[in-house]
């Protein structure tokens, strides 16, 4: 089907097509405008659903390419593609855009929210499939504005300071791979005799002296690590996520957060593979120190959205690790990770905003024992923590240990700091569930109400990958593979990085 | 039948599923029917594939079946598939044998909880993860089973979570669990490193390649590992904290089988304990110092099942005592025999509990053996058993344990030794306390006050307080518990066979027999002594109570207070800096910081816009003037 | 003889400069306005000067357009005045300052 | 004859410009403006652009001043100012050193720097046909998108020009439009 389809661009112009007919649409029928938008998620994940079927498995390099000349004086194109990287992040941006547009209620302006969330949607689908490093930043600033808005439009209380200030942080590290960008295109003009943005190109001919990539690499690196967001640049996190209403909070944590690992990837990695692993000891001690210290941090909190937002600091950290570990484990369990965090982050999301919705309140100290009225809920927010926290036959365990496991054979001791981590996030976690859902129940909390027929249809995909992930994982690992298997071999090719053979494997003789 | 093996965790499995979905429905007693049912399959299951293995020749005795690849990435490959060996189908049978005996328990204890159909939830999800524990083929996979067996006891603990205290303790077990899975995950890591691969096979065949600082590496790690999930020094204080949960969960979770998950690991990777010396020795030390401190605490505990409890540690060190001895046999041994007889007491003291309206302290009880004959019953012979008063099976396991240890050092004997002495004399007094002497009861209204747990009001006969026997469901197990507690002892030499293919070196008892009947004397005698201990403090009254239960073993030696100061206090202020100090002042401050600075500078230049459109246009001029100036001054 | 060109852009130096003064010194917003329309004058006179001089039609069809932007901008420069006006009749251009940081 | 055209046109410019600027009356200002504007015209022919000369005339004497003492005379806005006095500080030194500047620093510049001579696209100036045929010509050829463009302009202006000097509905005009 999608041989002729130019499926890609599909999947980015239905959004931008929902978002244009949303906003043509009259304000009043709010129903008809969550429909609406729904359907036109509904079709992208459809699209994506397609993608990943048609997606073979076996195949190297990127598919379903699709190029085209745009801006021929400057070597700007039009080319999408996707590879087993991008793969599962392009489908899991496609489920949860509908789960957050028919979601949480919305209490003013739906019109606006929907138009909002659908030109996200297309933001990030495009910055996923760029293979143009133009097209990316554009797609790549494109997502900014809608949330933008939604943060400071939805928001709660202090939206207008958290905005501002997501706003700012980002785009200093935009401002600065922007130059990167430019840098490493005209270099390679100046090396090569021809202009052009494209990815594949500029990684494989890898024209740049080793001390001007390095620090192209850091410029491209304060971006992503902003995005992510690695130690010390992440307190921009907690509050953004905070006082963005419940569908912000899950697109940001959900998708946004991976936009930065995902760029490492594809940008960090495949660009300037050198650089990547001489700097890996830095990125790897600022993934660590967030696995520990966004930990430690969340321990404390007092707000339950703000905990999961620090609980996030801690995961994209494990990602971190991975990917800068390195090995075919670590790199794939990244990946995997990113999907898994995805899912259980945006779960937890999605229940506070539900607690929200019936105490309006956040504060963990003013709930307390729900799992006698709402057991329920109870047990889904249970299952979801317990996700989050790693156990295994939960998807969260199957990235995190497989980050774990690679870096351990890659980076010793890093990963030996990192799985402590492990034992602080039940901490925290159960501590929170225990604060929130056990003890006694009185007052407001007594009135809780059990989770509604939409809340279970919401949470029900979720859930349900949360366990299929974590029991088998086999069909999503063996996409990502081939193509981390190419990473590394094109960073072992461009660099004097060597992959212990016990973590390549056998598949690498 | 052998293929079946994947039976023995499905059934369970879907109990769980089947309860999860309809448990509501099904209620009370149903859905706790349904839930023994699988569990009673599952051992009809494990007892067909024992008997096929045992119709396999000695080295052939293993089989294993591939279910589904689940994580497989580069030289990693990790199936869910399942190892069938004497080991695991040891396991396999008495955890789904007992298992099923205190399902069948469970659905009398519980029967009026209104969460009743959850707790068989639970129940059978916690059977699955032990009995993937037990069986699977890799490490990776027994982790799985490892955690979900600590997910489940969190849940099971924190089961009344209206109780603070219930959910206060189901946190404390998962997360110090959770710092042993630190040294279980790392191990796991290191085999990996080491080995290329986390399947059993491969890993414990190509073990005696290693080196003498790995393997001890790996052996100490998942030692550490054994000591959260076992409840050692350091780590055992989550276990007397988690009978706040059910005494059915006491019995199966934290008595017969998830505690002793520590000692199956270490028996399961004998052959890598065997290269380091070092550790082995490290093992028995931390196993007697845990038999005898946490004897020493059971003296004095007032709580029926704190008892209970702290012997259950006592008695899992006398397991790691035998494992750092060499001794697999002994410690598997004593780990099927202490299932027995731990199971029986538990279930015993659930019933005096049921049948006392949920008074637990001792000192309120008495004289219940007129009262509750099948309890007391059965009770007295879970006492002699785990006091190790021939020939009960408590003593023949037991003796094999001091025997081992006597060969690996006198000192380690000695403790142990001691704490048989000790664990003879705590048992008595919770006998003679419960059963024996005078009635000390509560009147009702006080009982009720004292009660903390309302989910037993149905059997609060109000006006005339009575202790009353158990129900059948309840009953039976007990009687079968205890005919397995008193005969265990037969099982001493087939296991010993059975277990021989699963051991690198089959450990040999070097000493003489005159040597070992000594022991046997000396070990009994000890055990005798404690009881006549006991019975002239407790039952003849010659030493005022006071005396023999000194402040400092009630409260168990302070060390949950120490842990308060050393541990939590310093990580929650820690936390709060961090949260507080660090992240708000110090990063987010630097950051607001910058955003003040450009407040600032923009204040100040705001001044330059005046609002005269004069003044831009002046601007404007003289800008032009400086562009031409400059123009001029290059053109020259 | 014919008047170098180099003359006539020198009167057109000349003009301009006095038009940017006159824009700079006077408050009268009228004023002003004629003060633009001073150097727009002198830039048109330059490149009347130099089609000549350079012998090409371009500079007079740039002068053509300067025309006509020129009346556009007044029609709207004075449209804005008449508001201003008929609020305060007696409005100088330092009266209204409505940007100030 | 060139050189007495020259420097009596020179004379009316200069001084119709130092009129406009000097002038306390905003009408004396406007006089002197049309001074100005005819000194220039006659510059215009002087140098061949007769078709310009007569736009010159027609549309800034004949149009744009008269346009200025319409709204001088409707708004009844002719009084006289003090020119002595400058509210601003440093506003009117800065402004004679940067007008005297500006001329200084294109004398400066035109001693060493001068045009590059290259063609346009137009076409010479000189040549068969008479000015205004060689400027339509250009106009409407080679530069017609512009040409229309400025239609377009204008009637954007005149829109606008409504738009901002009508009366709104409500008596006044719109905070936002008057100030």
């Amino acid at each position: 089907m999608s041989g002729s389809l130019p499926i890609l661009t599909l999947l980015v112009l239905v959004p931008v097509l929902g978002a244009g007919v949303v906003a043509l649409m009259p304000r009043d029928n709010e129903r008809l405008l969550k429909l609406v938008g729904v359907t036109f998620a509904g079709v992208s994940l459809a699209l994506a659903v397609a993608l990943m079927f048609d997606y073979r498995a076996t195949g190297t390099g990127f598919q379903f390419v699709s190029d085209h000349v745009w801006i021929r004086s400057f070597g700007i194109s039009w080319k999408l593609g996707v590879d087993g990287i991008s793969l599962f992040l392009i489908g899991l941006t496609g489920v949860l855009f509908p789960l957050v547009i028919v979601g949480p209620a919305v209490h003013k302006d739906v019109k606006g929210y929907v138009a909002w969330m659908l030109l996200l949607e297309a933001g990030c689908m495009g910055v996923f499939m760029s293979l143009d490093l133009f097209l990316f930043f554009l797609f790549w600033e494109l997502v900014l504005i809608p949330m933008y808005f939604l943060i400071g439009g939805w928001g709660y209380d202090r939206r207008i300071y958290a905005t501002l200030k997501f706003f700012l942080y980002t785009m200093v590290g935009s401002a600065l791979m922007l130059v990167g960008i430019l840098t490493v295109v005209f270099l390679h003009q100046r090396a090569t005799g021809h202009l052009t943005f494209d990815v594949v190109t500029l990684a494989n001919e890898q024209s740049l002296a080793s001390s001007t990539a390095r620090w192209l690499f850091l410029a491209f690196a304060a971006s992503f690590a902003i995005k992510v967001p690695i130690f010390p640049v992440h307190t921009w996190l907690p509050d953004a996520h905070t006082e963005a209403p419940t569908g912000g909070s899950v697109i940001l944590a959900g998708i946004m957060l991976k936009l930065g690992t995902y760029g490492f990837l594809r940008f960090g990695l495949y660009l300037f593979p050198q650089a990547a692993v001489d700097m890996a000891p830095l990125f790897l001690t600022l993934g660590t120190i967030g696995i520990i210290y966004g930990a430690v941090v969340a321990i404390m909190q007092k707000d339950l959205k703000r905990l999961v937002a620090y609980s996030s600091v801690a995961h994209l950290g494990f990602i971190v690790v991975g990917t800068f570990g390195l090995s075919q484990q670590g790199l794939e369990g990244g990946v995997l990770q990113m999907v898994n965090h995805g899912l259980s982050t945006g779960a937890l999301f999605f229940l506070v905003g539900m607690i929200y919705e019936r105490r309006h309140t956040r504060l963990i100290a003013e709930l307390g024992g729900i799992q006698r009225v709402a057991p329920v809920f109870a047990g889904v927010f249970m299952l979801v923590m317990l996700s989050s926290i790693g156990l295994p036959g939960l998807n969260g365990f199957v990235g995190e240990f497989l980050v774990l496991i690679g870096t351990f054979v890659t980076h010793r001791w890093w990963a030996v700091v990192a799985t402590a981590g492990v034992i602080l996030a039940a901490l925290y976690l159960l501590w929170a569930y225990q604060r929130v859902f056990h003890g006694p129940v009185s007052g407001e909390n007594a009135t809780f109400s059990e989770m509604t027929m939409r809340e279970r249809a919401i949470m029900a995909p979720l859930v349900a990958l949360i366990v299929l992930l974590g029991v088998y994982p086999k069909p999503v690992l063996d996409r990502i593979a081939p193509s981390v298997r190419e990473l590394i071999a094109h960073v072992q090719e461009h660099s004097d990085y060597r992959q212990p053979a016990v973590a390549a494997g056998a598949a690498e003789r | 039948m052998m293929h079946a093996v994947w039976l023995i965790p499905a059934l369970p499995l879907t109990g769980f599923l089947i309860l999860l979905a309809t448990g509501r429905r099904m209620g009370d007693p149903k859905a706790g029917y349904v839930a023994t049912a699988m569990m009673v399959g599952a051992f009809v299951v494990a007892v067909g594939v024992f008997f096929d293995l045992m119709g396999l020749h000695g080295e052939e005795r293993r089989f294993q079946q591939d279910l589904f690849s689940w994580i497989s990435v580069g030289g990693l490959d990790v199936h869910v598939g399942f190892l069938v060996d004497p080991l695991s189908v040891t396991m396999a049978l008495f955890v789904t044998g007992v298992g099923a005996l205190i399902h069948l328990y469970s659905v009398g204890y519980m029967h009026g909880d209104e969460r009743y159909p959850t707790f068989f939830v639970y129940l059978n999800l916690f059977a699955f993860s032990m009995l993937m524990l037990v069986l699977s083929d890799s490490f990776l996979l027994t982790f799985l089973g490892w955690e979900g067996v600590g997910a489940c006891s969190y849940f099971l603990i924190s089961f009344w979570f209206e109780r603070p205290s219930a959910a206060t303790a189901g946190k404390k077990a998962f997360v110090t669990n959770r710092v042993g899975d630190f040294g279980f995950m790392l191990a796991m890591f290191l085999i990996f490193a080491t080995f290329g691969s986390l399947n059993y096979v491969p890993v414990l065949e190509g073990a005696h390649e290693l080196t003498h600082v790995t393997a001890t590496a790996i052996a100490l790690l998942l030692f550490v590992g054994a000591v959260g999930k076992s409840a050692q020094l350091p780590l055992y204080v989550w276990l007397p904290d988690a009978m706040e949960g059910p005494t059915p969960v006491s019995a199966l979770i934290h008595a017969a089988t998830m505690v002793t998950a520590g000692v199956f690991l270490m028996v399961r990777v004998n052959p890598i304990l065997n290269l380091a010396p070092g550790a082995l020795t490290l093992i028995a030390t931390i196993g007697a110092l845990t038999a005898f401190f946490a004897a020493t605490i059971a003296c004095a505990q007032n709580d029926i099942k704190k008892v209970l409890a702290y012997s259950t540690v006592s008695q899992l060190g006398y397991m790691f005592l035998a494992v750092g001895s060499g001794a697999y046999v002994a410690a598997i041994f004593h780990m099927v025999t202490h299932a027995f007889f731990k199971a029986l007491l538990f279930l015993g003291a659930g019933s005096v509990i049921h049948g006392m309206h949920d008074e637990q302290d001792m000192k309120y009880m008495g004289a219940l053996r007129k009262w509750m004959p099948i309890t007391s019953g059965t009770f007295i012979v879970g006492w002699l058993a785990i006091a190790g008063v021939p020939p009960f099976s408590g003593f023949w396991s037991k003796d094999d344990i001091l025997l081992a240890a006597f060969e690996k050092n006198k000192a380690l004997w000695f403790i142990g030794l001691l704490t048989a002495l000790m664990t003879a004399y705590y048992m008595s007094r919770q006998v003679f306390l419960v059963f024996y002497g005078g009635e000390r009861w509560k009147k009702p209204e006080a009982a009720e006050a004292h009660g903390e747990d309302v989910a037993h009001d149905a059997h609060g006969a109000h006006g005339d307080f009575k202790p009353h026997e158990s129900p059948p469901t309840m009953a039976f197990p007990l009687v079968v518990l205890a005919g397995l507690a008193a005969v265990g002892g037969i099982l001493k030499s087939p296991l010993e066979r059975w277990l021989e293919p699963v051991l690198a070196h089959p450990h040999e008892f070097a000493s003489s027999s005159s040597t070992k009947l000594g022991l046997i004397v000396v070990t009994t005698v000890g055990a005798l002594s404690g009881i006549g201990l006991a019975y002239s403090i407790w039952l003849r009254n010659r030493v005022r109570a006071e005396t023999v239960e000194p402040e400092v073993l009630r409260h168990a030696w302070y060390v949950d207070a120490l842990y308060q100061k050393i541990v939590e206090a310093p990580g929650r202020a820690l936390a709060n800096f961090s949260a507080f100090v660090v992240d708000a002042k110090v990063i987010d401050g630097t950051v607001n910081g910058v955003g003040a600075l450009v407040r600032a500078g923009g204040t100040r230049l705001r001044t330059v816009q005046s609002g005269f459109v004069r003044n831009y246009a002046l601007a404007v001029a003289v800008g032009a003037v400086a562009i031409l100036a400059y123009a001029v001054a290059r053109s020259a | 003889m014919s008047v170098p060109g180099a003359w006539y852009l020198g009167l057109a130096a000349m003009l301009f400069g006095i038009g940017a003064i006159g824009l700079l010194i006077r408050r009268n917003v009228l004023i002003m306005f004629m003060c633009v329309e001073l150097m727009l004058n002198a830039v048109n006179l330059t490149f009347v000067t130099f089609a000549r001089m350079l012998n090409d039609i371009g500079g007079q069809v740039v002068v053509f357009f300067v025309l006509v932007v020129a009346a556009a901008e007044v029609v709207v420069g004075l449209a804005i005045i008449v508001s201003i006006f008929r609020r305060r009749a007696d409005a100088t251009a330092d009266d209204i300052s409505l940007l100030k940081g | 004859m060139d050189w007495v055209v020259f420097v009596a046109a020179g004379i009316a410019v200069l001084a119709g410009a130092l009129g406009v600027v000097l002038a306390t009356h905003p009408v004396h200002s406007a006089l002197m403006l049309v001074m100005t504007l005819f000194g220039v015209a006659v510059l215009f022919v002087a140098q061949q652009a007769h078709f310009l000369a007569a736009v010159q005339i027609i549309v800034y004497a004949g149009a744009i001043v008269v346009l200025f003492l319409f709204v001088i005379m409707l708004l009844g806005v002719d009084r006289s100012e003090n020119v002595r006095a400058e509210p601003l500080p440093f506003q009117r030194p800065i402004a004679y050193v940067a007008g005297a500047g500006v001329v200084a620093a294109v004398f400066l510049l035109a001693r060493t720097t001068w045009v590059s001579g290259a063609q346009s696209a137009a076409g010479p100036a000189d040549g068969p046909g008479s000015n205004i045929e060689k400027l339509a010509d250009s106009l409407f050829t080679r530069y017609l998108l512009a040409f229309e463009m400025t239609s377009v302009l204008l009637v954007i202006a005149v829109v606008g020009a409504v738009v901002l000097a009508r009366h709104s509905p409500t008596g006044g005009v719109r905070d936002s439009e008057a100030s």
